[in-house]
C-alpha cells in the first residue's frame, strides 16, 4: 500500500446540491446529499475504480477532484496541497496535472472544433508550447492513442464513437497528467469498441505511469482496469479494496448483490449464487438513516437504521480493505436468499 | 377660428364659380323667425355625421375651434348669428337678440333685447340672466380655452382680464354687464371703443347658458340645449345621438331649419376611410355626410371626375388664409423677405395640396370673405405662381445676402414633408441656403409660437373668428400681439402698423372699415412682407345620396348641419 | 415441419435518405416458435431494431423499401394492410423499447396508457380496463399499483418504467414479444430484475420473445437461440450453447474475446476487434465484416471482400463465413486458448 | 507555426456564395474535412427552394446597394418632381395621365401620384433603406441579444437573475405603443431644435430603438442555449483544462451558437422589413421625401383607387422579398439543423 | 397552483409599476406640454398655469407620479374633475373623462377583435399546419405553407383597405368594419367584426401553420408516438392524441403571447379600420400628449402580456404533467 504519500488524498468529501423553494421568498429547503463524507487515497500510478448504480454520486465525486464542482465540505489534497477551495488562479499550476475524461463520447468533444484545435487548446491555455510545436505534438499524441496523425484537420462528427473517445484520451494526455479522472469512459461504447479503448487507457496507465480514478458501472471492466476499487452507494463509499479482495471476498452486501447481478456471457461455467435486490435506490434527497443500504439489505436490522456503519478494516480483511457494515458477509456465508418479490415488503 | 391646431390643414378642391361668401348685416326682419324654407326638404329622418375625432368640448363657453362650432349651432345661441343662404352669402343676424343690437355713438355701450317665447330644453325660460351668465363664466377657473375679445373689451385690462372679476360662482356679477330681466334687454359697457362687437358676440364662447342648470365642469359633457336638438346619447369619442328639442320654436330662430327628427354622429373615422363609405353609399351612410373634413387630395380626382360622384358634393373656401410667417426679427432685411416671396413656388405648392380645385392661389393677408377684401398682388405673384428664381436673385444681391441661410419650419405631417420638397428646390434655385426642420405636429404652434425660436419661414394659416378684417390683422400684426403663445409670428412691431390698426378698429361703418383694412394689407405686404401669402384653400365634401340641402358652412368650414334632410 | 410461428425470409428494409441508400437490413431470416426466446446480438447500427420494427410494420413507408417476407402464423406482414396491422399490434404482437421515458407518453398518466391498449383490442369498458392496468403493474412487480396507477411516466424511477412498458406490452397477452434493449440503460441490479420478469412471464404465457442486446452477457441468461446480426446482416445463428462456447464466425469470436469478465484473467490486454462498424451507406463489399477480420487473408482470392458468405442453417445452426469447418477449428482454438487461460 | 484551421465562424459561410474556395489548402493527403458549416452548405446547396429564395433575397440586396448605379445609368433620380415639372405627365389633379400609372419608356414604373417622382428609383431608394435599417438592426439586435444571452447564460447567479428580469419588462411592453409614444423623445435627445433633422439620425435612432426592444427575445433564447450547452461535457473539459469564462464563452460556447444566431437573424430581418414599414404607417421613422419602401405601400394604399400601379410595384416587391427571405431562413434551419424538420 | 400565481402576480406588479415609471420619466422628457394643448387658441401664461392646476400637473415629476400612484389604490382629488375613485388612472388630458372608465369602454371592442382573429388564426393556422404535417411533403402541404407565407408578408393596412374595397364596396359581400357589443346585437356584432376578423388573422396564420407543422412533424417522430402506434392504435387517434398533445404546449404559448399583445390593442388593424379599441386609443393618447391615458393604455397592455404570460405558464403545467410551477 502506497498510503505513506498519496497522490490525491480525500477525507470527508461532501457535497449537497440545494434544492430551491419556498414561499413566498424562494430559499434554500433541502439538499441532495449527492457526496456524503468520502475517504479514499490515491496513489502515484495507481488506478482506483469507483463503481455504484446510477446516482449514487460517482460522477459528481469525479468533479469534485477535477474541480468542476465546489465541495460542500471535506478536505481535497493533490500532492500535499490543499485544493478543497481553490479558485481558478489557485488551481492553475495544477490544472495541468489532473486531467477528466468524460462518458459521452459526442457531447464531451466540441463539434465546431477540429481534432488538432481539441487536442492543442489545452497546451495553448496552459501555455504549454512542447518542442517542434504544438501540431507536432498533437500529431504525436494522435498517433499513442491510435489514431491516423492526418486525421489533424477533421472534426469529431467523422469519427465514430471509440475513435471520439480517444480523441478524449488524448486532449487528457496533452497536458502530461498525473491523475486522470475517467468518468464512465466506455459506458457509451459497444463491446468490441470498449476493448481497444480499455486497452488504450490501460497502456497509457501503464507506460506513462498515470494515476486513474476510473468510475465505471460494470463491474468486469473496473475490474479489469483498476487495482483498487470503491463501491458506492447513494454519496458513501461501502466498501473499498484491492481488487482481488473485493471480487473475491466482498464484505457488504450490496458489493456482494451487484456482483451477483452481472450477467455472464458463459453458459457452460456453473451458475453463480444470484442475489435480487428489490426496489430502486432510495432518493439522496432523504436518503435512510443509519445505513443506507438497509432499506434493500436483507440482513437489516434496528441497529442499522439508527447507528450508520463506518468505513473500517472489518474482521478478517486484508489490510486496506474496508467495509462500512455492522454485519459484513463472510466467505463461507450462506448464499443469500433469492429475496421475495414482494413488492410491499420492499416499499 | 383660427388656422387650425397643427398639420390638418390638407385641402382638396376643384374649379367652381364660388368665390368665397359675402357677408351683410341683417335688419330686424331678417332676425325673425322661422328660417326661410328649403325647397323640396320635409321634415323627419335622421342625418349622419362622420368626423375622425369626438368634439372636444360642448359647454359652449369653453368653444373656439371651429369643429365643435360645429355642433354648438345645434345645441347652443347666441345674442347674434349667422344666416345663411343657399349660395353661401352670410348675414349677421339676431339670433337670442331681436336684431344685431344697438351701439353707442362710441361703440362702448351695446343694448340687445330678448326675443320672447325662447326655452330652454327643460322647457325654462331663457333669461338675459342667462345670456350674462354665459359671459360671466368665462371666469371660471375651468374655463380656459374660450375666445377672449369681449372679457378684453369689458374689462380692458389686457391679458390681466381674468383679475377684474372672480367668476359668478362667488354672487357677484360682472358690472359692466347690465341686464333688465323685465324688459328684456342686456347692455354692454366696454371699456374700448368696439364697433363689430355684434360680430364679437356671434362667437359660441358667448352663448347663453342657463344660471339654474349650470353644472360648472361637468357642464361640458352635458350641455342645456337652447337649439334646436338637444344630446339624447353620447359615447365619448365614439358616437353621439342628437333628438330635437321639443322646447325650441322655429319662430324664435331665422337662421336654422330643423328637418331630421335626429343626428347621429359616428367618430373615430379617418378621413379617408369616411369618405370612401360616402362614395360607397351604402345602408346609413347614404344619410350621411362628413361632418367637417373635406374629401382627402387621394381622393379628389375620383370624386371629381365621375359625374354622378360629384353631383353628391358641394364646396367652399375656407375662411382664412395659408401663408408663411416670415420671422422680422431675423429676417431683418426686407429684401431678403421679398425675395423669399418671389421665390416661393406656390403652384407646386398647391400641385402637391390638389392642384387649382385644391384653392385659390393667395396674393394678400386677407381672404376673400372679409367684408371689403380687394385682390392685391403687390409680388406678381398671380402670374409668375411657379416662382421668380431671377428676381428673387436680383433682390439678394442687390441687399448683399446671397446664398444666406433661411430655416424653414413646418409641421411633419406627410403633406408638409411633401411641400417641403418642393419649397427647397426653390429656394436653393433662387440662391438660398434652405435648412429644412420638421417640427412635431401635435406641438407645432407652441414651437413656432416662441418669440426667441429660431425658424426664419414657419408655415402656418390663419382663420378670422368674425369676417371683419380686424380679427386677421390685430392678431397676426399687431405688436401687443408678440409674445409666447401669441400669433404675431412675424413679430411685426411696427408702430404705423400699430396705429392703422387702432384707428381702423373703431371705423363705426363695416363697409367704410373694410377698405381702410383692404388698404392696409396691401401696404404691410409692400412695406414689411411679413408674410408669404400662400392660398386660399377650398375644401370638397361628399355626402350620401339620401342627403338634401347639403350646403358650406363659409363661417366654420364645415357641413351646415341645420339645414340637411333627408330626401324622400 | 409445421409452419413457425414467426418467420423472416431474406428480409430487406432500405431507407432513402439525403445521402443515398441506407442498407440497415440486407436479407435477413429467422424463425421463432412459440415460448422460445431468440436472442438478437449486435453492434450499435447492425440493424436490430431496424428488422424489429419491421416485424410489426413501424416503418415511415414514405422513405422506407421493404423486401422479402415476414410471416406470422402463416400470415404475410409486410404487404398487410395498415388496418390489418393495428389489430395484430399490441394485441398478437408487441413490443419494448429501450428508452422507457422517451416511449411513455409523458402527457398520459400509466394506466392511461396500459388500459388504452386493452380498450382498444378487447373493447373492455373504462373501468374493467382501469383494473386490468392495475392488475398488470402488480404483475410487473409495481408497488402499490392501485396508486402508481395514476402517476405520470416521469413519476417513475427508471426500472419502474421499464415495468411499465413491460406491462403495457403485456397487457393483451401476447404472442410475440420484442424487447429491443430493455436493460441497456438500467443498473445490473435492476437488468437482473427484469429479466427475472420476463423469464417468469414467459413461463406463465409461454409468449414467444425476441430479445435484443448487444450484451453477450444477457443472452446468455436469457435467450434459448441466438442470431448475430453484423451491418445488416446475419453472421451466425444457433442456440445460445452452441453460439456462445463454440461460435463459428469470427465477428462473435471477437465479441466474446472483447468482453471482460469477472473471473478471467486481468493483468492481459483484452482482445478487441479492430477497426470500427461498417457505413451502412457504403458498406464494405463481400463479406461486410471482412475489413475488420482478423482472419480474412486466410481465405484464398480475397473472396472474403468480393462474394458475400451464405448462411448455411442446418438445425438452426449457422454461420456466414467463408472459412471453412477445419480452418476454424484451428484458428479459434488458439483464441479461445488465450481467453480462458 | 499553427496550421489553417477552418475559423469558429465557419458555419457563417452558408450564406456567402464565395466560400467554395476556402479550406482546400493545407488540407493533408487527401483527407478531406467535412467541417459542420461546410456540411451544412452542402446540404443547403441541394435545397432548391433555398437557393432560388437566397438568390432572390441577394438579388434585392445588390439592387439596394446599387440603387445609385442603376439610377444613374437609368438617368433618374428618386427626388426630382418629374410630374410637376415636365407637362403633359399629370392631370389637373396630379395623377399620372397615360394609363398603368404612367408606365412609360422614361419611367419604367410610372410615376407617383401627386408629386410625380419616378416610382422605378424611389422603389430602388426604398429598398436601399429599408434593408439598410432592417439589416443594421437585426444585426444589431441579433449582437446586442448574443452578447447579454450568453453571458447572462453562463455567469448564471444574480447577473443571469438581473438579465432576466430586464428581458422581463422588455418583454412586457407594449412594444409597438411604444415606439410611437417615445419617438419623438428619441428625436428630441439628439436633434436641437434649430437643426433639421438629418436622414442619418433617424435611421440611426431607428436602428437603435428598434435594437432596444428587440434584443431581449433573443438573448432569452440564447441564455437558453447556453444554459444547455453549459453542462455539456466539452465545457467541462475546457474548463478542466483551465480555460478561462472568456475562452469558453468565444471559442467554445459561441462557435456552437451559430445555428440559432442565424436562425433568429433570419428570421428577423423580414420581421424588421415589415416591422419598419408597419412603423411608418403610424408615423414613426422615415417619412416622405426621404425614399421608403414602407411608406411607398402606404402612399399606394391611398391612391390605389385611381392608380394601383402605384401600390403594385412596391408591395409586391415586399411580398416577393418576405416571402423569398422567409424561405431561405428555413432552408437555412434546414441546412444547419437537418434533424428538426420544419 | 395558488403559490404559483400569488407570486407571479407580485412579480407582475413590480414590473408594471416600473414600466408606469418609465413612461412617467420618458413622457416628460420630451419637448411637449400637454397642458398647452388643452388651453386652446388664447394660451397666455396665466391659462396655462391655470390648465396645468387643474389637469393636476402642477408640481414636480416625483410628487405627480406619486400622486398618480396614490390614486391607484386611495382615489384622487382634481381641482376641476372632483374626486376619482380608486383605482384611479386620473382622467384624460385630452377628453377630461375617466381614463379607467374609457379603457372599460374600448376593451369590448378589442377584446372582441382579439378573440375573434385569434379564433381563425388558430383555426386555420392550426388546422392547415396539422394538414400540412400528414401531407409532408405532399404538393398539399407546398401549397399551405406557401400561401400562408404569402398572405403573412402582406401589410394590414394595404389588405384592409383592399378588402373594405373589394368584400365590403364592390362585390357587397361582407359589412363594413363597425363594432357593435355582443350584448346589443350579436348578428351585428359579428358581422361588423368579419373583415377585420379575416385581415388581422392573416398574418397570424401562417405562423401557426408554420409552426403546427413543425411541431407536429416533430413530435410524429417522437418515441412515444412510434409506442402508441405499437400497441395499435389507429392513426387518427396516434395524431390526436398523443402527436397533437405533445405540439400543443409551444403553440399555446406563443399563442397566449400573441393573444396578449393583441390584448393591448392592435394597433394598425384598429386604425385601418377605425375600431374604437384600445390601440386606436392609445394612438390618440400619442398623438394627444395624453399622459394619463397613455399611462392607462400601456399599462392595460402591458398587464395583458404579464397576466398572459403567467397563463401560459399555468396552462402549460396542466397540459404538460412534467411541469412544476414554482
Ligand atoms: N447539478 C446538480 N444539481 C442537483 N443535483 C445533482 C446535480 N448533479 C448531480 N445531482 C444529483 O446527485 C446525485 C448523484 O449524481 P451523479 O451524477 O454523481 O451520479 P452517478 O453516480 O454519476 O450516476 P450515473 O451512473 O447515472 O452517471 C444524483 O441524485 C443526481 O441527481
Ligand atoms: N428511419 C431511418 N432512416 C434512415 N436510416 C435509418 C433509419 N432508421 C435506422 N436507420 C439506420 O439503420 C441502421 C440500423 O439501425 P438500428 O436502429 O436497427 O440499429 P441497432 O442495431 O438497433 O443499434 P442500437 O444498438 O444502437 O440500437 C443505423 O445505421 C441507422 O442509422
Ligand atoms: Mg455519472
Ligand atoms: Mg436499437
Amino acid at each position: 500500500m502506497s498510503n505513506t504519500n498519496p497522490l490525491l488524498d480525500v477525507s470527508g468529501l461532501t457535497k449537497h446540491f440545494p434544492i430551491k423553494g419556498g414561499f413566498p421568498i424562494r430559499r434554500t429547503v433541502g439538499a441532495v446529499q449527492a457526496v456524503d463524507g468520502l475517504d479514499f487515497q490515491v496513489a502515484e500510478g495507481e488506478s482506483l475504480g469507483l463503481v455504484g448504480e446510477s446516482g449514487c454520486g460517482k460522477s459528481t465525486t469525479g468533479r469534485l477532484i477535477t474541480r468542476l464542482l465546489e465541495p460542500t465540505g471535506g478536505k481535497i489534497t493533490y500532492r500535499g496541497q490543499d485544493i478543497t477551495h481553490a479558485d481558478r488562479k489557485g488551481l492553475a499550476p495544477i490544472r495541468s496535472e489532473i486531467q477528466m475524461i468524460f462518458q459521452d463520447p459526442y457531447a464531451s468533444l466540441n463539434p465546431r472544433q477540429t481534432v488538432g484545435k481539441i487536442i492543442s487548446g489545452p497546451m495553448e491555455i496552459n501555455g504549454i508550447n512542447p518542442e517542434g510545436g504544438r501540431e507536432k505534438r498533437v500529431r504525436e499524441l494522435l498517433e499513442i492513442v491510435g489514431l491516423n496523425p492526418e486525421h489533424y484537420n477533421r472534426f469529431p462528427h467523422e469519427f465514430s464513437g471509440g475513435q471520439r473517445q480517444r480523441i478524449g484520451v488524448a486532449r487528457a494526455l496533452a497536458l502530461e497528467p498525473k491523475l486522470i479522472v475517467a468518468d464512465e469512459p466506455v459506458s457509451a461504447l459497444d463491446v468490441s469498441i470498449q476493448a481497444q479503448v480499455v486497452n488504450l487507457l490501460q497502456k497509457v496507465q501503464r507506460e506513462l505511469g498515470i494515476a486513474f480514478v476510473f468510475i465505471a458501472h460494470d463491474l468486469a471492466v473496473v475490474r479489469h482496469f483498476s487495482q483498487r476499487v470503491a463501491v458506492m452507494y447513494l454519496g458513501k463509499i461501502v466498501e473499498i479494496a484491492d481488487r482481488d479482495d473485493l471480487y473475491d471476498n466482498p464484505r457488504h452486501p450490496y458489493t456482494r448483490a451487484l456482483l451477483s447481478a452481472v450477467p455472464e456471457a458463459t453458459v457452460d461455467a456453473e451458475p453463480r449464487e444470484r442475489i435480487r435486490l428489490v426496489g430502486d435506490v432510495p432518493s439522496p434527497i432523504n436518503p435512510p438513516s443509519g445505513c443506507r443500504f438497509r432499506t434493500r439489505c436483507w440482513k437489516a436490522t434496528e441497529k442499522c437504521a439508527t447507528e450508520a456503519p463506518p468505513l473500517v478494516q472489518a474482521e478478517g480483511n486484508k489490510p486496506g480493505h474496508l467495509t462500512a457494515c455492522h454485519y459484513p458477509e463472510t466467505a463461507d456465508t450462506v448464499p443469500a436468499p433469492r429475496l421475495s418479490k414482494d413488492p410491499e415488503a420492499a416499499a | 377660428s383660427s388656422g387650425g391646431g397643427g398639420g390638418n390643414g390638407t385641402p382638396s378642391a376643384g374649379a367652381t364659380s364660388y368665390t368665397g361668401a359675402k357677408v351683410t348685416i341683417g335688419t330686424k326682419a331678417d332676425s325673425t323667425g322661422p328660417a326661410p324654407e328649403i325647397p323640396g326638404a320635409k321634415k323627419g329622418g335622421t342625418i349622419y355625421g362622420l368626423a375622425p375625432d369626438d368634439f372636444s368640448h360642448l359647454d359652449p363657453q369653453r368653444i373656439y375651434y371651429a369643429y365643435n362650432s360645429t355642433i354648438a349651432l345645434l345645441l347652443h345661441r347666441c345674442l347674434t348669428g349667422y344666416k345663411i343662404d343657399s349660395s353661401g352669402h352670410q348675414k349677421l343676424v339676431g339670433d337670442l337678440a331681436t336684431d344685431t343690437g344697438t351701439a353707442s355713438k362710441d361703440n362702448k355701450t351695446w343694448t340687445f333685447t330678448l326675443k320672447e317665447g325662447l326655452k330652454w330644453e327643460d322647457g325654462s325660460e331663457l333669461t338675459v340672466e342667462d345670456v350674462r351668465h354665459g359671459i360671466e363664466r368665462l371666469w371660471a377657473p375651468f374655463v380656459t380655452e374660450s375666445a377672449t375679445y369681449a372679457q378684453l373689451a369689458l374689462t380692458g385690462k389686457g391679458a390681466k382680464w381674468r383679475d377684474a372679476y372672480e367668476g359668478p360662482y362667488k354672487g357677484k356679477h360682472l358690472d359692466a354687464i347690465v341686464t333688465d330681466k323685465a324688459k328684456r334687454t342686456i347692455t354692454f359697457h366696454l371699456a374700448e371703443p368696439k364697433p363689430d362687437f355684434n360680430f364679437t358676440l356671434a362667437m359660441h364662447s358667448y352663448a347663453a347658458t342657463p344660471v339654474k342648470l349650470d353644472t360648472k365642469e361637468k357642464y361640458d359633457k352635458a350641455p342645456v340645449s337652447a337649439g334646436p336638438y338637444k344630446i339624447k346619447a353620447h359615447s365619448i369619442d365614439k358616437s353621439m345621438v342628437l333628438t330635437r328639442n321639443k322646447n325650441w320654436d322655429p319662430a324664435t330662430d331665422s337662421i336654422r331649419n330643423a328637418y331630421p327628427d335626429g343626428f347621429e354622429f359616428l367618430f373615430g373615422v379617418e378621413t379617408l376611410d369616411s369618405t370612401d363609405r360616402l362614395i360607397a353609399d351604402q345602408g346609413n351612410d347614404q344619410y350621411a355626410v362628413s361632418i367637417y373634413k373635406g374629401v382627402p387630395a387621394e381622393r379628389i380626382q375620383k370624386v371629381l371626375t365621375d359625374p354622378q360622384l360629384k353631383k353628391r358634393t358641394f364646396n367652399g373656401l375656407l375662411t382664412g388664409t395659408y401663408f408663411y410667417w416670415i420671422n422680422t426679427k431675423r429676417v431683418t432685411d426686407l429684401k431678403v423677405r421679398q425675395a423669399l416671396i418671389h421665390a416661393w413656388p406656390l403652384q407646386q405648392i398647391r400641385q402637391i395640396y390638389g392642384g387649382p380645385s385644391a384653392g385659390d392661389l393667395a396674393s394678400s393677408i386677407l381672404s376673400p370673405d372679409i367684408i371689403g377684401y380687394e385682390k392685391s398682388d403687390v409680388y406678381g405673384k398671380l402670374t409668375k405662381p411657379a416662382g421668380d428664381p431671377e428676381k428673387a436673385k436680383a433682390l439678394l444681391k442687390e441687399a448683399g445676402k446671397e446664398g444666406v441661410k433661411v430655416v424653414y419650419a413646418f409641421p411633419q405631417d406627410p403633406t408638409y414633408l411633401k411641400t417641403k420638397v418642393v419649397i427647397e428646390n426653390a429656394l436653393k434655385a433662387a440662391g438660398f441656403t434652405p435648412v429644412m426642420k420638421p417640427v412635431d405636429s401635435t406641438s407645432y404652434y407652441d414651437q413656432i409660437q416662441q418669440i426667441n425660436n429660431s425658424y426664419d419661414v414657419m408655415w402656418g394659416g390663419w382663420s378670422p373668428d368674425w369676417p371683419t378684417a380686424y380679427t386677421m390683422i390685430e392678431p397676426l400684426f399687431d405688436g401687443a400681439a408678440i409674445g409666447n403663445g401669441q400669433n404675431n409670428v412675424s413679430q411685426t412691431d411696427i408702430s404705423w402698423i400699430n396705429d392703422a390698426i387702432k384707428k381702423t378698429a373703431v371705423i363705426a361703418d363695416q363697409t367704410e372699415a373694410g377698405k381702410a383694412w383692404a388698404a392696409l394689407d396691401k401696404k404691410i405686404m409692400t412695406e414689411v412682407a411679413p408674410i408669404i401669402p400662400e392660398t386660399f384653400t377650398r375644401r370638397f365634401y361628399v355626402y350620401g345620396s339620401k342627403v338634401g340641402g347639403a350646403q358650406f358652412d363659409p363661417n366654420f368650414s364645415a357641413t351646415l348641419l341645420y339645414k340637411t334632410f333627408v330626401k324622400a | 415441419m409445421s409452419t413457425p410461428f414467426l418467420s423472416l425470409r431474406d428480409l430487406k428494409v432500405h431507407f432513402s435518405t439525403e445521402d443515398g441508400i441506407v442498407k440497415a437490413v440486407d436479407g435477413l431470416s429467422f424463425d421463432l416458435e412459440k415460448g422460445k426466446t431468440l436472442g438478437i446480438v449486435g453492434e450499435s447500427g447492425s440493424g436490430k431494431s431496424v428488422t424489429n420494427m419491421a416485424i410489426l410494420g413501424l416503418h415511415d413507408p414514405r422513405n422506407t423499401t421493404m423486401d422479402g417476407e415476414i410471416l406470422l402464423e402463416g400470415k404475410e406482414l409486410i404487404s398487410a394492410s395498415e388496418s390489418e396491422l393495428e389489430k395484430l399490434r399490441g394485441n398478437k404482437m408487441s413490443m419494448i423499447f429501450q428508452d422507457a421515458l422517451a416511449s411513455l407518453s409523458p402527457y398520459h398518466t400509466i394506466g392511461a396508457q396500459i388500459a388504452e391498449t386493452y380498450r382498444k383490442h378487447t373493447g373492455a369498458s373504462k373501468k374493467e380496463a382501469r383494473a386490468r392496468a392495475i392488475e398488470m403493474l402488480r404483475r410487473v412487480g409495481i408497488p402499490q399499483p392501485d396508486v402508481r396507477v395514476d402517476d405520470y411516466p416521469h413519476q417513475f424511477s427508471g426500472g419502474m418504467r421499464q415495468r411499465a412498458m413491460i406491462a403495457m406490452a403485456l397487457v393483451c397477452d401476447p404472442e410475440l414479444l420484442i424487447a429491443d434493449e430493455p436493460t441497456t440503460a438500467l443498473d445490473v441490479t435492476v437488468q437482473a430484475q427484469i429479466m427475472d420478469l420476463l423469464k417468469d412471464l414467459q413461463q406463465e404465457f409461454g409468449t414467444a420473445i425476441i430479445f435484443i442486446t448487444h450484451d453477450l452477457g444477457v443472452i446468455a441468461d436469457i435467450a434459448d437461440d441466438v442470431l448475430v446480426m453484423y451491418g445488416g446482416r446475419c453472421v451466425e445463428r444457433g442456440t445460445k450453447k452452441q453460439v456462445l462456447s463454440a461460435p463459428e464466425h469470427p465477428y462473435t469470436l471477437g465479441l466474446l474475446n472483447s468482453m471482460p469478465s469477472l473471473d478471467g484473467p486481468v493483468d492481459v490486454p483484452l482482445s478487441p476487434i479492430p477497426g470500427s462498424p461498417p457505413s451502412l451507406l457504403n458498406p464494405p463489399s463481400g463479406c461486410r465484416f471482412h475489413p475488420r477480420c482478423a482472419f480474412a487473408e486466410k481465405v484464398t482470392d480475397g473472396r472474403c471482400s468480393s462474394e458475400r458468405p451464405k448462411l448455411e442453417v442446418a438445425e438452426g445452426r449457422g454461420s456466414a463465413c467463408h472459412l471453412t469447418v477445419e480452418q476454424k477449428r484451428e484458428l479459434f482454438s488458439d483464441y479461445a486458448a488465450t481467453r480462458h487461460n | 507555426m499553427t496550421p489553417a484551421t477552418p475559423s469558429s465562424a465557419a458555419p457563417l459561410e452558408v450564406t456567402k456564395e464565395d466560400s467554395a474556395t476556402s479550406a482546400k489548402p493545407g488540407n493533408p493527403k487527401g483527407t478531406e474535412s467535412r467541417s459542420p458549416g461546410r456540411l451544412a452548405w452542402t446540404r443547403f446547396k441541394r435545397d432548391r427552394t433555398g437557393v432560388i429564395s437566397a438568390i432572390t433575397v441577394i438579388l434585392f440586396f445588390v439592387v439596394g446597394i446599387a440603387a445609385p448605379l442603376i439610377a444613374k445609368v437609368y438617368g433618374k433620380d428618386p427626388y426630382t418632381t418629374y410630374g410637376m415639372n415636365i407637362p403633359g405627365l399629370f392631370n389637373e389633379f396630379n395623377y399620372p395621365l397615360k394609363p398603368n400609372g404612367g408606365i412609360s419608356s422614361d419611367f419604367w414604373f410610372g410615376i407617383e401620384p401627386q408629386l410625380g417622382r419616378d416610382v422605378f428609383t424611389f422603389l430602388l431608394y426604398g429598398i436601399r433603406n429599408s434593408l439598410l435599417i432592417a439589416t443594421a438592426a437585426a444585426l444589431m439586435t441579433t449582437l446586442l441579444g448574443v452578447v447579454i444571452g450568453i453571458t447572462a447564460g453562463y455567469l448564471g447567479g444574480k447577473t443571469d437573475y438581473f438579465v432576466g428580469r430586464v428581458i422581463d419588462i422588455l418583454l412586457a411592453f407594449p412594444q409597438t405603443l411604444f415606439f410611437i409614444a417615445f419617438w419623438p423623445v428619441v428625436m428630441a435627445i439628439f436633434v436641437k431644435p434649430t437643426d433639421g433633422t438629418p436622414v442619418w439620425l433617424t435611421v440611426t435612432s431607428l436602428i437603435l430603438v428598434m435594437t432596444a426592444f428587440g434584443w431581449a427575445s433573443i438573448a432569452r433564447l440564447l441564455r437558453g442555449e447556453v444554459l444547455a450547452l453549459r453542462e455539456r461535457e466539452f465545457v467541462e473539459a475546457a474548463k478542466v483544462t483551465g480555460a478561462s469564462p472568456a475562452r469558453i464563452i468565444f471559442k467554445e460556447l459561441l462557435p456552437n451558437l451559430w445555428t440559432p444566431i442565424l436562425i433568429q437573424a433570419t428570421l428577423l430581418l423580414p420581421t424588421y422589413v415589415t416591422a419598419e414599414a408597419g412603423l411608418a404607417f403610424l408615423g414613426v421613422g422615415l417619412t416622405d421625401p426621404t425614399p421608403d419602401w414602407g411608406v411607398m405601400i402606404q402612399n399606394g394604399a391611398k391612391v390605389y383607387q385611381d392608380d394601383i400601379t402605384f401600390m403594385l410595384f412596391p408591395g409586391v416587391a415586399m411580398v416577393i422579398f418576405v416571402v423569398a427571405f422567409n424561405l431561405l431562413g428555413d432552408s437555412v434551419r434546414d441546412a444547419l439543423d437537418p434533424k428538426t424538420k420544419r | 397552483m395558488l403559490r404559483f400565481l400569488i407570486r407571479r402576480t407580485l412579480g407582475a406588479a413590480v414590473i408594471l409599476l416600473i414600466i408606469s415609471a418609465l413612461v412617467f420619466v420618458l413622457f416628460y422628457a420630451a419637448p411637449r406640454d400637454p397642458a398647452r394643448l388643452a388651453c386652446g387658441k388664447v394660451c397666455t401664461p396665466e391659462t396655462l398655469a391655470l390648465v396645468k392646476k387643474n389637469l393636476g400637473i402642477d408640481h414636480s415629476l416625483p410628487v405627480q407620479y406619486w400622486d398618480w400612484l396614490k390614486g391607484l389604490f386611495v382615489g384622487r382629488d382634481y381641482a376641476s374633475f372632483g374626486h376619482c375613485d380608486a383605482p384611479c388612472l386620473g382622467y384624460s388630458f385630452q377628453n377630461r373623462e375617466p381614463v379607467l372608465g374609457t379603457i372599460e369602454d374600448r376593451f369590448p371592442t378589442t377584446i372582441s377583435l382579439a378573440l375573434g382573429s385569434a379564433l381563425v388564426f388558430l383555426v386555420f393556422g392550426v388546422g392547415t399546419g396539422m394538414l400540412a404535417a400528414v401531407k409532408q411533403g405532399k404538393a398539399l402541404d407546398k401549397i399551405a405553407s406557401s400561401a400562408s407565407l404569402i398572405a403573412s408578408s402582406m401589410q394590414i393596412y394595404v389588405i384592409g383597405v383592399l378588402a373594405t374595397y373589394l368584400l365590403v364596396d364592390q362585390w357587397h359581400l361582407m359589412d363594413r368594419a363597425n363594432y357593435t357589443p355582443f350584448t346589443d346585437d350579436p348578428g351585428k356584432w359579428f358581422t361588423g367584426l368579419l373583415v377585420p376578423w379575416l385581415v388581422l388573422s392573416l398574418i397570424f396564420t401562417a405562423n401557426y401553420t408554420r409552426m403546427t407543422r413543425s411541431q407536429m412533424v416533430e413530435s410524429l417522430s417522437e418515441d412515444y408516438v412510434r409506442t402508441a402506434r405499437a400497441k395499435g392504435l389507429s392513426r387518427r387517434k396516434v395524431f390526436f392524441r398523443f402527436a397533437w398533445r405533445g405540439a400543443m404546449g409551444p403553440i399555446i404559448t406563443i399563442f397566449g403571447l400573441d393573444l396578449g399583445t393583441l390584448l393591448g390593442g392592435a394597433i394598425i388593424t384598429e386604425s385601418t379600420f377605425s375600431l374604437q379599441g384600445i390601440g386606436k386609443l392609445s394612438v390618440k393618447a400619442v398623438n394627444t400628449n395624453d399622459l394619463p391615458m397613455l399611462l392607462g393604455v400601456i399599462l392595460v397592455a402591458a398587464a395583458a402580456i404579464v397576466v398572459f404570460n403567467i397563463i401560459v405558464d399555468a396552462v402549460y403545467a396542466l397540459i404538460d404533467p412534467r411541469v412544476r410551477l414554482a
